[in-house]
């Protein structure tokens, strides 16, 4: 029999706290009601109150607090988008990931093992040189790397040529990392609750009251709930609230799809990602590899995706990491993420006086959780957008002033 | 992975689909004359229900026909398909359908 | 003028041997440099006066084929769509089979185009070969499902292909694949059959 | 060392064949139908490795895919990590050693095949025990197309485990029969060794199949080691079985403590004593038979503890006559040991008089009732109900097109599995459209189960000591106890979902199969609340691990993606090109000649082409077919300038858009007639413009008369670029007058090229180099021939082949931009300077309106220009930003811009670069700035044409 570790995976893992939160019966009357209890309306509770003193807040959860999106994605944090907008919500998120284990007063295993996004084609090394170009420029730490400086990053990344897409390079962001999901929103959720926000789970919001062109109350399975201000962070059904209010949103619900292998000995010291070949691979904490995949490619609120996709996500990992042939899968899951036409996110004011929106982060609202938590919350409290969110409006793609961050364009030629 | 049923091919994997997003969404009669925010709403603004819906679909790797359906995003169930040219279903009776 | 058939090569020219060596397991053999006459006609009058002019009738339901022999010597009529076909005929009869089916077709709606070099037509025997489809290809093809003449766009492994059952009894196919993708086609036809050919080796 | 638990006879095991393997460096042997895991036991060892937290010995608990801590490495024959010992068959060779929480890839690549095949049947039957087996031939015999697939290794399920008789046979004919007829029924498929992992839309089921792994070094390479099945059922039917439930309690991780029906199965399949002296914990009527069983089987089995206050009356007479001791009333508390189970403390159950005691034992056997495996059923979307009785969530409302039978719906006794079998059978065939079923004859088991009910009990009473660590273990491999269970309740969880991310019970390599339902008791229990109000958290796939490579299969290497090449592909192979991938295709990027390094390469390929003559292969451009009497309105609508205008003989430049204004693709329109056109896209946007194209015409405007064929692949298409191309030319197209009076600018001819024979070709007078070009197409077949004729005609001109880089370079000396390259979906066709490409005229096009909106009038759109580095011999790299500052402030910094494009020119004699700057042509002569490195390269904006401006040599 083997002797066990001198330290088992997992064994710098911290426990989580004695206490984290209650579980109040609503009041009958909020000063803010954020609907959705996942990372975004947690963070949003918890900047309220902390930055600017509201706390006379209740968070709304359906189901169970963070079991959406944020129990569902990648953890995959970065700040290194193309366009200056992106660029600032995102490192002003960074920046906040970096004091949040601090701030919260939880350990949140944030850890900055940067992220490579390979580059396959000429093209791809082309934008990718444009946008470390622009993060430099902005202030976010990026690199260029050759194959063997994607080599010395990451090992296991097979950078042969003569492969049907060989790597030819990659942006490398060293400050980007991961962080444990659950622990992040738990940490929000139990600050939250200490300042005295109220965290309502099994709560469905099925109705919102507006008189006069402003927000008044929500409707929900436990009843009515007066509120001042209600903000939308419910990601996956930010279409369906909104149609609440009479609001129309550009948006698209898609399934996007996740897994999980066993524990296995450290092997990947990074997060990959390839846009080409549609994989992003990290190894988290315990050990287990967590890949997820493009979305699926039709609408969907059934948390379930089709399996090709994890076919296809494997026969692209295996040409990345051939080392990973007889890792096993142990679990597929899927969430459903909102899609904007631009692929950015949109957060702030809405037609309706005191209703607030933040929604289409697509695959990206986990990186964006402390950013946008500070911006919504600043956006509720003074009525008026943050300037990191100021550019993501609705009216956007009304005068075209649109923040495209689909990447690169179509090959061609 | 599900299988749509291609009015004209019967049912066939998904993957030999393409997605349309929301059907019957038409191209408006004179562009020029519509307002920015009207404009908008046609290039950007779709629906996006949870439950029945009505979407466009083509039949790419077979017949390389359009077509609009009724699925039910919750389930993803297929309630419906329909050549192009026929008429628009009722969504409403068929949300009692699915419950 | 009709060009000679000397400075042609087909898409699968290089493949020959590399498909021969698959028998016993399967015969996987190339048809280069047939007519395939890609014809859009949804008259029905023009559709049975095209067939009339072929001497084979037009197929009249989805994913079904038609062959027979007329003045253009043996003819296929493949569904590809409501009211979209694909004439498969003897190489080098394209200029007067196109004449002919644009001729049956005036004054109706329609279009006939030379799609001949568009696809290459690899024919597919043996005791493997609907298992080797069922490889790559998810389209039932068990013999009550799919009976002689059934023709079928779908995919093949990571290709789009035309699938004409030949022969449901005996298991024999032809499958027309875009000229660009023939050559991944023979490699997945090849590599799917290195477990077969081990059985009978 | 001999197998010292193995008996001398009985079991499914091949005692002829004796296989040698290795465990944590110890040489045994086992036989050919053993387990790793039976293996171990039959040489007395239970312990595989340590607990993942607090590293406490763990062994063997069960005898199928259920097992929590059984984990080994497999090292040899190839490494693969964590795998169960219960699920890994002996083969002669194996290296294997126990696992601490972590398993190991392999640093080499893995040189087994992996495929999949697809399967289609009316019946699906997952399981073939005695109620899957039965379901299946019911369907059969109806006629229905039926697969069967099996986990195990052989048919029979929870038979292989005992030793019942049916119908007065060994249960194993029984089996044998059925199997033998199935196999012989034509369209019936039956796949052992098979995992049905995942259950997904319309009937489609995931199976695994080990084919050649227990062959161990012998494994055929030219096999697939596991083949994923893609079947595709009209109906399910789900005979799962059941996973045998434990209890927790003190001390309950250590090695000897296994199931009860495991440890029968241990014996009955692989002849193997779980040990000398056995001690049974039960909550239900099973463990007894075990216990009889094993102790006609010769092994000590001390006691039977019941929980339950009374003891069942026939089964404890029959314990009694065999000396089992039975105690009703009383539980087991703890046990003792270390690497091994030695002793277990057992103690009246709470209200119940009796006497703790001790009791020595080397092996305890727990049951605490059985959890219907209802895992695929769930992933169906079958609805689950908690049965207060069982203990367990069975199924509560079958799915459309799924049914149940067996102990998987909960029951069980063997007559209801097997009638549920039957009836299932039927039922799917029925549904399935086969015929109506014969009857098949029910068989009959001897043995009896007594029909008192069993005792709901997730843990044994009783708390640790104080101070003293809990060791009541509800997720043995996540190493997480009952004290976890209740800190997580106790920090205001009550979803049973936080629990298990807060214990991160259930989400190991068993994912929660023995532990899932008794985490959900117990958070019940604590939070005071009937189980039936909590969810079980979500059953997923896949129902057992599936390695990556199962699930890539073929898809690998160069089968990965399709590689799609032109008719001219093995010239360029065989005359040294390099290859660039676009999309989907293979491209020549140049013809490096011996010695060049790329840049000498394209600087001779652009030089022949501007001084003499050069070619390239043109084909992979898209090409479509627009025909009918709308053709020339629809292309008005797509494009922005007015196609309609132009005339027979023309040839038209164009650029589309998507309905936001932002280009998405441009190329030439030519006009075969008044009612044909031939329209070219870029490469990789070929098939969207064609579903672009398709998508409008059959979903807006039906009424058009316009069909759209692709015929990219018909032709070869070859530009033949330089001031020498129409000599080149007039030496092949003897009978076309290639002059600019006979032949304009942007007009096409048709004519014959004489190539030994005569090939009809199409010859359009285009240039995307500037250069007098000429555009040959030809059928496909004939390229090739085309290609070599033209390479011997143009030789006494020095006729060059160039690839995708040079002629980037051309065109980017004439300021043509690339789709793709100097767009990225926010460029409009004003910003590439082409409003002489927008009609104003039309009414409308697609995309025109957005042109329209304020974003789109701002002064400040970036505009494509050209950059010329102030020092001639700088290349600006391809995506570097551009800067109206000469000294960088602190970020953000303030980007008006970046190049798109950028080279080294021959004919300029210097680099040159294009870009898309803010305000860009309003800009042109100031100098902006670069950054490049830790430099900021001063640039002078220019007009994006660097080269022939007024385009002089486009005539030759």
């Amino acid at each position: 029999m083997t002797s066990p570790p001198a330290r088992p995976p997992g064994a710098h893992l911290p426990d989580h706290p004695d206490f984290l939160w209650d579980d109040p019966e609503p009041k009958a009357s909020y000063d803010v009601v954020i609907v959705g209890g996942g990372g975004h309306g947690l963070a949003t509770a918890y900047y309220l109150a902390k930055v600017h003193g509201i706390t006379n807040v209740a968070v709304l959860e359906k189901g169970w607090l963070a079991g959406g999106n944020m129990a569902r994605n990648t953890t995959i944090i970065r700040s290194n988008y193309l366009w200056d907008e992106s660029s600032g919500i995102y490192e002003h998120s960074l920046k906040l990931w970096e004091g949040l284990e601090e701030d919260l007063g939880y350990p949140i295993l944030f850890d900055q093992r940067g992220v490579l996004n390979l580059a396959h084609s000429l093209q791809d090394v082309r934008d990718s040189v444009r946008r470390v170009n622009a993060n430099r420029l902005n202030g976010i730490d990026a690199e260029w790397l050759d194959p063997q400086g994607v080599k010395e990053v990451c090992p296991i990344v097979d950078i042969s040529q003569d492969v049907r897409y060989p790597v030819l390079g990659a942006t490398y962001q060293p400050r980007a990392g991961i962080a444990k999901h659950d622990y992040v929103a738990w940490g929000y959720a139990r600050a939250a609750h200490a300042m005295g926000v109220d965290l309502i789970q099994n709560c469905e919001v099925t109705g919102i009251g507006t008189a006069g062109g402003r927000v008044t109350a929500v409707e929900t399975t436990r009843g009515r709930i007066a509120a001042g201000r209600v903000g939308l962070c419910a990601a996956g059904h930010s279409s369906v609230l909104a149609a609440m209010a009479g609001l129309r949103l550009p948006l698209a619900s898609h399934p996007l799809q996740a897994l999980v292998s066993e524990l296995l000995e450290p092997v990947h010291p990074t997060v990959v990602m390839s846009n080409a070949v549609h994989v992003y691979v990290s190894q988290a904490h315990k050990g287990e590899l967590v890949m997820g995949a493009g979305i699926d490619s039709y609408n969907g609120y059934g948390q379930r995706g089709s399996f090709h996709i994890i076919e296809r996500q494997m026969s692209a990992a295996l040409e990345l990491f051939p080392v990973f042939a007889r890792a096993h899968l142990l679990r597929t899951w899927a969430g459903i993420v909102d899609v904007s036409p631009d692929a950015s996110p949109i957060v702030g004011l809405t037609p309706v006086e005191g209703l607030y929106l933040n929604c289409g982060w697509g695959t990206g609202g986990f990186k964006a959780t402390p950013g946008v938590g500070d911006c919504f919350a600043h956006t509720i409290a003074h009525d008026k957008p943050h300037r990191f969110n100021e550019p993501f409006t609705l009216e956007r793609f009304t005068t075209g002033a649109l923040v495209d961050e689909h990447g690169a364009a179509a090959v061609a030629h | 992975m599900q299988l749509i049923p291609c009015p004209w091919c019967g049912p066939r994997e998904e993957t030999e689909f393409h997605y349309g997003g929301q059907a019957h969404v038409a191209y408006p009669e004179d562009p020029s004359a519509l307002t920015d925010q009207e404009w908008a709403q046609y290039v950007f603004f779709r629906d996006n229900p949870s439950g029945p819906f009505a979407e466009r679909w083509s039949h790419s790797a077979g017949c390389r026909r359009w077509f609009n359906a009724v699925r039910d995003t919750r389930t993803h169930d297929l309630l419906s398909v329909h050549r192009i040219g026929e008429p628009v279903p009722d969504l409403g009776e068929k949300d009692e359908v699915v419950s | 003028m009709t060009a000679d058939i000397g400075i042609r090569t087909s898409p699968l020219a290089a493949w020959t041997d590399r498909l021969a060596a698959l028998e016993p397991a399967l015969t996987a053999v190339e048809r280069p440099f047939l007519t395939q006459l890609t014809v859009r006609v949804s008259d029905p009058v023009a559709v049975a006066g095209m067939g009339g002019a072929l001497g084979v009738a037009f197929p009249a339901h989805p994913c079904t084929s038609t062959r027979g022999r007329g003045p253009f010597g043996d003819v296929e009529v493949l569904w590809l769509g409501p009211d979209e076909f694909l004439v498969v005929a003897a190489p080098d009869s394209s200029v007067p089979v196109e004449d002919a089916l644009r001729t049956a077709l005036r004054p109706a709606r329609g279009v006939v185009v030379d799609t001949s070099a568009q696809r290459t037509t690899v024919a597919l025997s043996g005791p493997h070969a609907r298992d080797v489809l069922a490889h790559g290809c998810a389209v039932d093809l068990h013999p009550s499902v799919a009976p002689t003449g059934t023709c079928v766009q779908t995919l093949l492994a990571r290709t789009g292909i035309i699938l004409r059952v030949a022969d449901a009894g005996s298991g024999a196919f032809t499958v027309l694949v875009r000229s660009s993708f023939a050559e991944y086609l023979a490699a997945w036809l090849s590599d799917a059959c290195v477990e077969y050919r081990a059985a009978l080796s | 060392m001999s197998a010292t638990f193995r008996l001398p006879t009985g079991g499914l095991i091949d005692r002829e064949t004796t296989l040698r393997f290795t465990f944590d460096g110890r040489p045994m042997t086992g036989h050919r139908g053993d387990t790793l895991a039976s293996a171990l036991l039959a040489n007395g060892v239970h312990g595989t490795g340590t607990g993942i937290r607090y590293g406490r010995p763990r062994g063997i608990v069960a005898a199928g895919s259920e097992d929590p801590t059984s984990l080994v490495q497999i090292e040899q024959p190839f490494p693969e990590p964590m795998l169960t010992a219960t699920t890994v068959e002996l083969y002669d060779g194996l290296v294997a050693r126990g696992l601490s929480g972590q398993g190991r890839l392999a640093s080499e690549p893995d040189p087994a095949r992996y495929d999949a095949k697809h399967v289609h049947c009316d019946v699906l039957v997952v399981g073939a025990g005695p109620a899957g087996l039965v379901a299946a031939l019911t369907a059969a015999r109806g006629g229905a197309r039926v697969v069967v697939v099996d986990e195990q290794t052989r048919a029979g399920g929870a038979l292989l485990g005992t030793r019942e008789y049916l119908d007065e046979r060994p249960s194993a004919e029984w089996v044998a029969g059925i199997v033998a007829e199935l196999r012989n029924t034509p369209g019936v498929l039956v796949l052992e060794r098979t995992t049905a992992f995942g259950v997904y839309q319309d009937g489609f089921v995931l199976a695994l199949q080990r084919r050649t792994d227990h062959l161990g070094f012998d494994a055929p390479a030219d096999t697939a080691r596991q083949r994923v099945w893609r079947i595709r059922a009209k109906q399910t039917v789900l005979a799962t079985g059941a996973h045998e439930r434990p209890v927790v309690f003190a001390d309950n991780d250590r090695p000897g403590i296994m199931l009860a029906g495991s440890a029968r199965t241990y014996l009955h399949r692989y002849g193997v004593l779980p040990g000398t002296r056995a001690v049974v914990f039960t909550t239900n009527d099973s463990a007894y038979t075990a216990a009889i069983d094993l102790a006609r089987a010769g092994m000590d089995v001390a006691m039977v503890v019941d929980a339950r206050p009374v003891a069942p009356g026939v089964l404890a007479a029959r314990c009694h006559a065999r000396d089992i001791e039975v105690r009703a009333g009383h539980a087991v508390t703890g046990t003792g040991g270390g690497d091994r189970v030695t002793d277990v403390r057992i103690a009246p159950m709470p209200g119940t008089d009796g006497t703790a005691d001790t009791v020595d034992c080397d092996t305890l056997l727990v049951s605490g009732g059985w959890n219907p495996v209802v895992h695929l059923f769930s992933q169906a979307r079958g609805r689950l109900r908690y049965d207060s009785g069982l203990g367990a969530f069975v199924p509560g409302g079958e799915p459309p097109a799924v049914g149940v039978a067996g102990s998987a719906t909960g029951a069980l006794d063997f007559a209801s599995c097997v009638r549920q079998g039957r009836d299932a059978g039927r039922a799917a065939a029925l549904a399935a459209g086969a015929a109506p079923a014969g009857e098949v004859v029910l068989p009959v088991s001897d043995t009896r189960t007594d029909a008192q009910p069993g005792l709901v009990l997730w843990r044994v009473p009783g708390e640790p000591a104080e101070g003293a660590p809990d060791t009541r273990f509800v997720d043995l491999q996540r190493d997480a106890t009952v004290s976890d269970v209740l800190r997580a309740t106790g920090a205001g969880l009550r979803s049973l979902e936080h629990v298990k991310r807060y214990t991160t019970i259930g989400t190991a390599h068993d994912q929660g199969k023995t532990s899932g339902t008794i985490t959900a008791g117990l958070v019940a229990e604590a939070l005071g609340t009937e189980l039936s109000e909590q969810r079980p958290t979500t059953f997923r796939p896949p129902y057992t691990p599936v390695s990556f490579a199962a699930l890539a299969g073929r898809d690998r290497g160069g089968l990965h993606d399709p590689a799609r090449v032109t008719a001219l592909h093995p010239w360029h192979v065989a005359h040294g090109a390099l290859f660039e991938d676009v999309g989907q295709w293979k491209r020549p990027w140049y013809f490096p000649l011996p010695g060049e390094d790329m840049d000498a390469a394209v600087l001779r390929e652009c030089r022949a082409a501007r001084e003499g003559v050069a070619l390239m292969d043109g084909s992979t451009l898209g090409k479509i077919d627009l025909r009918g009497r709308d053709a020339g309105s629809f292309l008005d609508m797509l494009y922005t300038n007015k196609m309609s205008a132009l005339k027979v003989g023309g040839i038209r430049y164009g650029v589309m858009c998507g309905v936001d204004g932002m280009v998405i693709d441009d190329g030439t329109v030519i006009r075969l007639a008044e009612d044909r056109f031939l329209v070219t896209t870029t490469t990789g946007n070929a098939a969207m413009v064609l579903d672009w194209m398709e998508e409008w015409l059959q979903t807006e405007w039906p009424h058009l008369d316009v069909y759209a064929t692709s015929v990219t692949e018909h032709w070869a298409t070859i530009p033949l670029v330089g001031p020498r191309s129409r000599d080149v030319l007039a030496g092949l197209a003897p009978g076309l007058d290639a002059g600019n009076e006979a032949f304009g600018f942007m007009e096409w001819r048709d004519t014959v090229l004489d190539v030994g024979a005569g090939v009809p070709a199409r010859v359009c007078r285009i240039s995307f180099s500037g250069e007098l070009a000429y555009e040959i197409n030809v059928t496909a077949w004939h390229g090739l021939a085309v290609w070599e004729a033209l390479m011997a005609v143009g030789e006494r001109y020095g006729i060059t082949p160039y690839g995708t880089e040079t002629m980037h370079v051309l065109r980017a000396e004439k300021g043509y931009p690339i789709i793709g390259q100097e767009t990225d979906a926010t460029v409009t066709p004003q910003d590439l300077g082409m409003s002489w490409a927008v009609s104003k005229k039309k009414a409308d096009f697609i995309g025109k309106r957005s042109f329209a909106r304020a974003e789109n009038n701002r002064p400040d759109r970036k505009q494509l220009v050209g950059l010329l580095p102030v020092d001639p011999d700088l290349r600006l790299p391809e995506g570097a930003q551009v800067v109206d500052t000469d000294r960088l402030p602190q970020p953000p910094v303030r980007m008006l811009g970046h190049v798109t494009s950028s080279y080294r020119s021959a004919a300029l004699g210097r680099t040159f670069a294009l870009a898309v700057v803010r305000s860009g042509r309003e800009r042109v002569g100031e100098t902006l700035h670069v950054p490049v490195g830790d430099d900021l390269v001063p640039v002078t904006v220019t007009e994006s044409v660097f080269y022939d401006k007024e385009g002089a040599r486009r005539d030759g």
